[in-house]
C-alpha cells in the first residue's frame, strides 16, 4: 500500500480525532499539543486548551516549542498562575480530557516517566520527571495517551511508576481516591489500545491502514490481547494532514 | 526597601554558598544572567529548587555548584533531555547529585505553603505514584470533617528567590506580566529577593495579568536588559528557540560543555 | 458554556428554595440587583455565605428569606450596624436566624478549599478566640512534618455563587477588574454561577488588577446595568455613600424597612 | 483650658503619632483609618497601607467610608485578591503594625467584637463579628488599638473573646503560638494605655493635655494602674489639625 503519510501522522491524526466531543483539554507539550492544536484546526473548533503554564482558552496559531511559549498567554481567554491552574482548575476537576505523553507504559496504562531501570551493574537512567501528570491522571474527566509503540515503551513492568492510569486493575482508581475514567485510549503510531471494561486491560482496538495484529504485539513488552476484528482507522483526509502539516510548518519556522 | 544594584554585587551579596536558591519562570522570565553571574562567582554547594531546571540548572549543575536539586520535570522543553543534569544523577559527574523530586502540583504547593509561611500544603496528589517513596518532603494529613486523607507536601522557603522581570521604578517596585508561573509565591517564600529586569522606569504602567511586587517584599533590583536569554520577557523579546536546540549537542558533551562554559561565561564580565 | 439569560429567568433557574447561596464582593461589586430578583421571587430558606453580609445581606435577613448566615463581619461598613440583621439574631425577627462566624481570614480560606475541591484548608489564626467554640467548622490538624498544630476551615462549598462584573462578552465569559476581592474562589466553589454584569461587549479587552472567568466555568450571565448599586461598579459607577447611610433608619424601623422593601423590591419589576 | 480641638482629635491624632517608623501597616476601617492616613499626611508620608479589602500601598486623597472604596485600588501599588491578602502578606508575617478598632476591651488588651452579654433576661446583643481582626492581632509585628475611653468599652471581662491581645498575661502569647509583640498601645480620646513589660496589664502611661488619672480611671472598667508620672501628649499642632480637617472635609464631600 502507497500511502502519502507517515505512521507519526497517522499517530496524531487519531489521537486529534480523540477529542472529538470533548470542551476542554489540559494539554501536555509534545505530541498531546499537537494532536490537540489538529483538533482545534479540524473538528473541534471550540476546543479549549489548558496549559499547566497558567493559560486557560490558548488559541496558538503555530505549534508551541514549549509550554510555556508567549503565544500560549497572548491568545488565552485568562491567565493565571500556576499554582492557580494546579488548584482551581485541574484539581477541582474542570477538565474534561488530560492529554498526556510517555515513556513507559504498563498494560494498565500506568505511566513512568522517572527512572529507567539499566540493570544491576549500571546506575538508573535518568528521565524527566513527573511533571503536571500524576495530577492530571488524577484529575480530569478522562485521560488520552500518545507515543510511539515499541517494545521500549509498552513494557511488562514500569520500573517506576509515576503516574497512576487504572494501577493493577479495575477497582483500583476508586480504591486511590482518583476522580474520573483514567486513560480511556492509548494513540499510536500503530493503533489504538484502549482498556477492556472488565478487566482495565489495555486492549488493541484499532489498526491504522496497513498495520497488523502482529507487528502491533511485537511492539508490546507483554502478551497483548488484540480484539476479535480490530477496526481500521480511516486514512487522514487531506484536509487533516494539511492542517497538521500547516501547524508544524508554523511552528518551525516561529522557532 | 529593594535597593538597585550591579548584578556583580547583588549576586554577591544576596546568594551565598551552601544556600538555598529558587530561580523561577516558568519558561517565561528565567532569569539566565542571574545564574550566569552565579557561576562567574563561583557561588558553589547550593541547593537549587525549580520546577522546571531548564537549562537554566542545566549550566549551573555542569558548573559542578548544585549539591542538591528540588524539582518536578528535568527536561529540555520541546527538545529532549538536560544532559549536564542526566550526567550528574547517572553519572555522578561532575559532583553527585541529591534529588528531592515532586509533581508540579505537588512543588508549586511547596510554595505556596512557603509564601504563606505554614509548614506544609494540602493537596490531592500523588495518590498511588512511586514518588513519595523516595521523598521525605511528602506525607499525608486527614481532613478532621470528613475523614478523609490527602497528601500533604512540605513548605519549601529558599534562602534566596530569583526572578526576571519586565520593569521596576526607580523605588524598587517590580511589574511582570504574561506567564507568571510561580513567581509570586517563589519570591514570597524567600528570605532575600532579587529581582533583574529589563528596565528600570520612571512610573510603573500596570498591565494584564501583571503582578507587582512592591519594594518592601524585595531585596535588591538589577537592571539587565534581555536578563531571561535565551528565555523571553513577554514585551520584549521571543523566546531563542534554536538556542535550546543548540543546547543539545553542547550540552550531551562534557569537553564542549566546559568549552561553552568557559566562553560564554567566565570569559565575559557581568559589566551590563 | 453560559447563558445569557434575564434576570427574572436566570434567578428562577439557578437559585432554589433552601439552597446554600454566595453573593460575594468585597464593598465593590455587590450583586443587588439578583438579591432584589430573589426577594421579589420569594426564594427562602436560604443559607446565605458572605465575608461581610453588608446592606444586600439585611435586606434579605429582613424580608424572611434566611434560614442561616455564614460570615465573618455583619457591620454597615462606615455607618454602624445592620439593624435587620441584628433583629434576626436577638430577636428572631422575621425569624431565627442561625449564624455560622468565622474570621475573614477563616472564610477567604474556606472558599479557597472549595474552590480547590479539598475538603479543608490550613492556616495560622482562631488561636485563643473564642470564635472556634461557637461553630463545627473550625478545627485543628496537626503539621506531618514539623508536629506543629494550625487551625483548619471546612471548605464552603455553595449550591450557586452570584458575583456582579463589569462585562461579559456574547460568549460568555466574564471580566472583572478593581477590587476582585474573594469572587473568583466564590465562583468557583459553587456547583452554579450566576454573573449579573454592567454590559455585554462584543470582545473582552483585559483591564490591569483584571481577572477573567471562561464562559464554562459559568452558569448564566444576565446584563444588569447598575446591578451593583447602591455599591459600585469600577469604571462605571462609584459607590453611593448616601445610600449606605440612608439604610441607617429605615433598617433600624421594621415598619419603615417593610415599606422600603415593598415601593422599592416588590413594587418594581425586574424587567431590565 | 481653652482648646480648639476635641477629645476625638486628640485620640486620632495621638493615634497618627504611634505609627512613626513604621513601614507598613494593616489598617481597620473606620478610627485606624483615620489615623494611619494621618499619619501619612504628616510625619510618616512613606507608610505603606495594606487594607484587607486587597490592596498594597494605598495612597487614598480622602479618607474612604468603606475599606472598599475604589480610591484605594485606584491608589495601590498592587490590587491582589482576599485570600492573598491574608495568606500571602498578613499571615506571613510581613506587616509592621495592625490597627484595629474595638468594642470591648479588656486589661490585657484582649478584643471583644462580637457579642454583648445584657443579661440573663435579654438575648445576647450582637456586633459586627471578627473580621480580619483575631488574625491581624496574631500575625503583624506588633498591634496599635483606639478606641473612645469608657465603662462600656473598657470593662473589667469581656463577654466574648473575639481576638486575643496578650491573653491572660505574660507568655500568653507564645503559648499560642502568636506571633509578634501584640498590642502595644492603646490610643484613647482621654491617653494612651500600654501594656506593663513585667504584667502585660494596661497602664496609663499617658493622659491627653488637660485630662487627670481620675478621668481615665473613672472611664475604666477595671482598676486601672497609672505610672507614677503619666507623661502629657503634646497638643495637636496646627499642621496635624489642618490635615485631619482636611482628610475629613474631603471623605465628607466624596460621600
Amino acid at each position: 500500500m502507497t500511502t502519502d503519510w507517515t505512521p507519526d501522522e497517522l499517530m496524531t491524526v487519531n489521537a486529534a480525532r480523540a477529542l472529538a466531543g470533548a470542551g476542554t483539554c489540559f494539554v501536555g507539550i509534545g505530541l498531546p499539543s499537537t494532536a490537540a492544536n489538529l483538533a482545534r484546526r479540524t473538528h473541534n473548533p471550540d476546543l479549549v486548551l489548558i496549559y499547566e503554564s497558567g493559560t486557560l482558552g490558548s488559541k496558538p496559531t503555530r505549534l508551541p516549542l514549549s509550554i510555556g511559549d508567549g503565544e500560549l498567554a497572548e491568545t488565552a481567554d485568562a491567565v493565571v498562575s500556576v499554582p492557580e491552574i494546579f488548584n482551581y482548575w485541574l484539581q477541582a476537576g474542570r477538565i474534561d480530557v488530560g492529554f498526556l505523553g510517555a515513556a513507559q507504559v504498563d498494560r494498565y496504562a500506568n505511566i513512568n516517566t522517572s527512572v529507567i531501570d539499566r540493570g544491576p551493574d549500571r546506575p538508573e537512567g535518568r528521565l524527566p520527571g513527573a511533571g503536571g501528570a500524576p495530577e492530571i491522571a488524577a484529575n480530569c474527566g478522562r485521560v488520552l495517551m500518545v507515543l510511539r509503540h515499541s517494545t521500549r515503551n509498552f513494557v511488562r513492568k514500569l520500573d517506576f511508576t509515576t503516574t497512576v492510569g487504572h494501577g493493577s486493575g479495575p477497582g483500583d482508581r476508586a480504591r486511590l481516591g482518583l476522580r474520573g475514567a483514567g486513560p480511556t485510549a492509548v494513540l499510536t503510531d500503530l493503533g489504538i489500545l484502549r482498556p477492556d471494561p472488565d478487566t482495565a486491560e489495555l486492549v488493541l482496538t484499532d489498526l491504522h491502514p496497513g498495520v497488523t495484529v502482529e507487528q502491533v504485539r511485537e511492539a508490546t513488552g507483554w502478551e497483548l490481547t488484540a480484539a476479535p476484528e480490530p477496526a481500521v482507522t480511516e486514512p487522514p483526509t487531506p484536509e487533516e494532514l494539511a492542517a497538521l502539516r500547516a501547524l508544524k510548518a508554523a511552528g518551525r519556522n516561529a522557532a | 526597601m529593594a535597593d538597585i544594584r550591579s548584578l556583580r554585587d547583588a549576586v554577591a551579596d544576596l546568594v551565598r554558598s551552601g544556600d538555598t536558591v529558587a530561580m523561577e519562570g516558568f519558561t517565561h522570565l528565567i532569569p539566565f544572567a542571574a545564574a550566569h553571574e552565579i557561576i562567574r562567582q563561583g557561588i558553589t554547594d547550593l541547593t537549587l529548587v525549580r520546577m522546571t531546571p531548564d537549562v537554566i540548572y542545566d549550566q549551573l549543575i555542569g558548573a559542578g555548584l548544585v549539591k542538591k536539586l528540588i524539582f518536578s520535570w528535568g527536561g529540555n522543553p520541546g527538545v529532549g533531555s538536560l544532559h549536564r543534569f542526566r550526567d550528574a544523577v547517572e553519572n555522578g559527574w561532575p559532583r553527585p547529585l541529591e534529588l528531592d523530586e515532586h509533581s508540579h502540583a505537588g512543588m508549586a504547593n511547596r510554595y505556596v505553603a512557603g509564601a504563606s509561611r505554614l509548614p506544609f500544603a494540602v493537596l490531592r496528589g500523588y495518590r498511588g505514584s512511586d514518588i513519595p517513596d523516595r521523598t521525605d518532603t511528602v506525607s499525608t494529613v486527614v481532613c478532621p470533617f470528613t475523614g478523609e486523607e490527602l497528601a500533604a507536601v512540605r513548605a519549601v522557603n529558599p534562602d534566596v528567590t530569583v526572578i526576571h522581570a519586565q520593569q521596576a521604578d526607580r523605588q524598587g517596585n517590580v511589574h511582570l506580566w504574561g506567564l507568571t508561573g510561580v513567581q509570586k509565591e517563589a519570591a514570597l517564600a524567600a528570605d532575600r529577593v532579587l529581582v533583574t529586569v529589563e528596565e528600570i522606569v520612571d512610573e510603573l504602567q500596570p498591565r494584564p495579568t501583571g503582578i507587582t511586587l512592591p519594594s518592601w517584599a524585595v531585596t535588591a533590583v538589577v537592571p539587565v536588559p534581555d536578563g531571561a536569554h535565551p528565555s523571553y520577557a513577554s514585551g520584549y523579546s521571543v523566546r531563542d528557540n534554536d538556542f535550546y536546540q543548540a543546547w543539545d549537542p553542547i550540552s550531551r558533551d562534557r569537553e564542549a560543555f566546559q568549552t561553552w562554559l568557559k566562553e560564554n561565561i567566565h570569559d565575559r564580565s557581568a559589566d551590563r
